[in-house]
């Protein structure tokens, strides 16, 4: 982890809310793993404005370039989507804990949610180099937050799509489409990101099909770094509640752990 | 050639090379991995209490304009686990370890004190009288000039090492808050912890903070805290440790004009992780510019009028 | 259409009707030209004081992050110019003119507010009790409960106008403040004048302000108003009038919903002299989304969990 | 005086230092007189940096269009050089007293230093329409902030340029051409702008030879509306000191009133 400063290759909207930055990363030399994510500094020494950074998760990692997928929604993520090509800006990371794919494993589920795509994507990417088989749903709003399903469909064996605009996005029907899937294919892990519920409902569904799941959560960071203890959420780990920093010891975490109160 | 300019500051009796060091609290071993600790003046981990505690309830942290408010509560591993793993891995570095203690009383002040500076390692206490806390509703020890006497006093007794006391801004008369630490036989004090405060999000209807109160940070409440820099510099004889908003060289500055001897800085750290280097370099180019040989130049170095003759009201 | 929503508020037992007004010495008879002041929900001058004062040495304000600091001094006309001009003035006026004072004794606050409040078209008096003054290093009326019960039930004796108190933020409980200017007889308090603050020029090495210290406004300040009103709003019956940090119409929401029953809005002015108007538009638009037809149930409507059950510290 | 919201037409950097503002002003249906100034906001409601408005002289006034000459020091003026065409500024004015000319006056002398020559500007142009012979002293640090010249020049008879570059902007020099110019020609009237030392020479100068002066001053303002006191001078009129408002009962003064200390 270091204060990297890249230089922005692109930055450009890519449907009504998300956009996609992609910056030089030829300069950073540590690995780079699905589930970490980058603090990046939306702020000047003059306005202070918004103060801290903000966190994202690392959407595609290549060769000499880094991506990453936002929504464009507050003052933070607003100021992202000025940077221009060829902008220099200031990337903490890589930090937090990665995903872990069990050895032997043969076919993986992923439960997206909004813009918890974009870490899902960097795990798809990885997975499809292992050969591995991937099965998505991918839950939104509507169609067009979904336009960046593009990019994890090229890896995923077979990716679902459910939305509010089309009525098939309740928690009901993914149960079913979990449950459908479990019983087709025999898949080995599970992986979410971007919905307490539906985080909630794929710990119940793994837990009684003996299925490990891991999930990355989006706690609201101050430092990103470890030091200020305002990330944490609560865990269950051998039995034991602990308060742990979701940015050193996650953002991913065994999904059996956490307790969603 | 840039000729190196002496930036060395004496904190009571404490030599440190540097008057640049973290706030504790915004500071820890993640940052290790960028920056290098041994630049700093000195190492502040954060408050340490006697037992384990989780801290309060999320969210912990929230942004204002110019700031930021904490109520972290003091989430720690406790005394033991301080011993066995902080203290340790700090003792890689070769610079001074501060060590910043909370307690909930002063007996517990006293004995954690006792124990920790019992410690080869640890080169000074920092006592955390001022963190405002809900439970008392931000009431703190470091309100009352009774309470930090008989606190500062009761700890003066168990060591040698170098005491800090870090002063709350809560108050109506730092001055004497800041003269009771003196008196009670305190080294150095830290001007000061953080302006109690509070946010409320107006379409939910509920604080920004799990804990409805929290300390302010960051750039907004600068001028509060150079203001009390230079209230207790006129009072007291101890060297001033500025802390509060510091983001710059220029603010660090600011606040030596003001009084202080050193600094901490924190949000900054959240910012830019390597703040306080960037800091250290920029009083080198200050002193530089200003053809200042020895960072004492600086310390209290405000030009002011006499302001009885001169005010005209 | 967009249906009318209730804006009225009482304050001591005077009716104003809309919550917004302006803050003293951050308003004045130029801003005629540029805002209907008919619009506002009650009028405010700059303090006065019994003799003509120059005021402090200039500089008299500087910019800080998100804030100024200002030592004006109390430029003054007195208070015969004050019952011959400024007063008459303002009665073109339709809605409720309050005036503040300011004075140098008990003695003077009970002189100036009696005859004040004999004027008819004065419907309320603003004790300044909290104007941060070098004279006594930062010292105010307001920063001891015991001058505050006697200055108030003083002031309380000599008229049945409703008497506002302006608290000082420079307080270690500003709570006790609060319940002494209440037992007094105030009838609402206004939370809060300016914290105390300071800042350097670092290339001249002389402070901004050429009274050194003068006080911290505009929006850095907010956070620790709020959390003021809300401990007030905790402890106390009175209407609170909230101050400091206001520049639109959620600052002025969220102050309400800490405890506010209305607000004054100083520096935002500077900015924008319309800021008021809007926010006022601002507070209806939001009572329209939220579906509030009394802004009566926006005070003290923050949403808290009972802390003593649920913090686990 | 009004908050109008107005269009940036063009706003170009002149010199090295300078810019130049034009705005429409087709808005705007009150008098603008010389001497006057408008408060210009730099912020907005996201990062209030800077916080204050910045007060800049009138530097020409034309049927539809209003010109500031500012020079970009600052945070409010580098904020202020970012304005684009077409985009909408707020502008706080007109404000203030403006310049007097006496009844009768054949010929004037102007001397400005730096950035002064923008107030002293739009006096020489009403000047000008009034047939009044203009004699201009303008003092700068280099030949480069003289660059603004050019549109004085224009409605001026004489212009006499001095800087620091050259050695020629020291006050003993320019005492001689000023006592130079008042034996030449019959000075009806002299005007000042931008400099605390020529303004005191000034004061002497026309004092001893009994010409009607005037000084532009240029206080620390935070209101500009004459509400917050923080712009004061002290000035002696009819023999009694008194500290006045130099945003409303200036900034435009007699000369011989302002008390330099
Ligand atoms: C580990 C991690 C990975 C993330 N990855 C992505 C990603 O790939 N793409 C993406 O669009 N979003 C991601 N997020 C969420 C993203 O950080 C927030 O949307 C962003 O910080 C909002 O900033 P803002 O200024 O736009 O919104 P604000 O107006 O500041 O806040 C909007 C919401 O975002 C939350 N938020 C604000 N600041 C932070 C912060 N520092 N940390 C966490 N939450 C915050 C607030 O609590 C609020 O609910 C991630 C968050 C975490 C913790
Ligand atoms: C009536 C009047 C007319 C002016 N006309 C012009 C003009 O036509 N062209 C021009 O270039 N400049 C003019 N000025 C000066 C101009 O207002 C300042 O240069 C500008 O405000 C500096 O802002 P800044 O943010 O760039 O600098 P800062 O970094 O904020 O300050 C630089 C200097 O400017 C002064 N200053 C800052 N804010 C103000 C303020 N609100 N009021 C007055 N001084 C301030 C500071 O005291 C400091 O000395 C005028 C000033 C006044 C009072
Ligand atoms: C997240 C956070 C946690 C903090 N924890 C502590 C603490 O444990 N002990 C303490 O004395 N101060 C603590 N502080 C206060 C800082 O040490 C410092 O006094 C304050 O942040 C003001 O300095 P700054 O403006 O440079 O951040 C904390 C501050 C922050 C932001
Ligand atoms: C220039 C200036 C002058 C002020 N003068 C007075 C005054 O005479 N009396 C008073 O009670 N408060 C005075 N104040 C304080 C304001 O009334 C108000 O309490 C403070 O500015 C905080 O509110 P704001 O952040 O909305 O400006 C003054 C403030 C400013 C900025
Ligand atoms: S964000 Fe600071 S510890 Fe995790
Ligand atoms: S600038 Fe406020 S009175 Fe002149």
């Amino acid at each position: 982890m270091r204060d990297y400063h890249v230089t922005v290759l692109s930055n450009k909207q890519v449907s009504n809310r998300y956009w996609h930055l992609i910056v030089d990363s030829s300069d950073l030399k540590e690995a780079i793993e699905p589930g970490q994510f980058f603090n990046i500094k939306s702020t000047d020494y003059q306005t202070y404005y918004p103060l801290l950074r903000r966190p994202f998760s690392i959407y595609r990692i290549k060769e000499d370039t880094l991506e990453f997928l936002y929504k464009a929604e507050g003052a933070g993520t607003k100021q992202l989507a000025t940077y221009k090509p060829g902008q220099k800006i200031s990337l903490l990371g890589p930090a937090g804990v990665s995903y872990s794919i069990p050895k032997n494993c043969k076919k993986i589920l992923l439960l997206a949610r909004g813009v918890g795509i974009a870490t899902l994507a960097a795990l798809a990417q990885k997975a499809d180099q292992m050969n591995i088989e991937i099965y998505a749903i991918l839950s939104a709003r509507n169609k067009d937050d979904l336009l960046a399903t593009k990019t994890i469909e090229k890896y995923c064996t077979k990716v679902y799509c459910v939305t509010e605009e089309d009525k098939t996005s309740d928690v009901e029907h993914v149960r079913r489409m979990i449950h459908d899937l479990i019983k087709t294919h025999h898949i080995d892990a599970a992986y979410t990101c971007g919905s307490r519920r539906l985080s909630m409902l794929l710990q119940k569904i793994t837990k009684a099909n003996g299925i490990t799941s891991q999930v990355a959560l989006e706690e609201y960071m101050a430092c990103g770094m470890g030091v200020c203890y305002s990330c944490v959420c609560d865990i269950k780990r051998q039995g034991v509640m602990q308060t742990v920093k979701s940015c050193e010891d996650g953002p991913v975490f065994p999904l059996e752990e956490v307790i969603f109160e | 050639m840039k000729k190196e300019r002496k930036m060395e500051v004496d904190i009571g009796g404490m030599k440190i090379t540097n008057p640049v060091m973290p706030a504790s609290g915004a500071f820890g071993e993640g940052m290790d991995r960028v920056i290098d600790f041994n630049l700093l003046g000195a190492l502040i981990p954060k408050s340490i209490t006697k037992y384990p505690q989780r801290g309060n309830r999320t969210p912990r942290a929230c942004e204002t304009k110019g700031g930021m408010i904490n109520s972290i509560g003091i989430q720690s591993k406790g005394i033991d686990y301080y011993l066995k793993e902080t203290i340790p891995y700090y003792e890689q570095y070769s610079i001074p370890l501060i060590s910043s203690i909370s307690a909930e009383s002063i007996d517990e002040f006293v004995e954690m004190s006792s124990i920790i500076a019992s410690v080869t390692s640890v080169a000074a206490l920092e006592l955390n009288i001022s963190c405002p806390n809900l439970k008392n509703n931000g009431q703190a020890f470091g309100m009352s000039d009774d309470i930090t006497y008989q606190l500062v006093n009761r700890v003066r007794k168990v060591t040698d090492k170098p005491i800090l006391v870090k002063l709350t801004p809560n108050v109506t008369d730092i001055q004497s808050i800041a003269l009771a630490a003196e008196r009670a036989g305190a080294d150095s004090l830290v001007v000061a912890n953080t302006p109690l405060a509070m946010a409320i999000d107006i379409h939910t209807r509920r604080p920004k903070i799990g804990n409805i109160m929290g300390g302010l940070s960051g750039p907004a409440i600068k001028p509060i805290i150079v203001r009390q820099i230079y209230q207790v510099h006129e009072v007291s004889q101890l060297p001033i440790i500025g802390c509060g908003g510091i983001m710059t060289a220029d603010d660090a500055i600011e606040m030596m004009l003001a009084g202080a001897s050193a600094v901490q800085v924190g949000t900054a750290n959240f910012v830019s992780p390597t703040a306080m280097i960037d800091i250290i370099a920029g009083i080198q180019t200050y002193m530089e510019e200003h053809q200042l040989h020895r960072i004492d130049e600086l310390i209290g170095g405000v030009i002011v009028m006499n302001q009885r003759e001169e005010d005209y009201i």
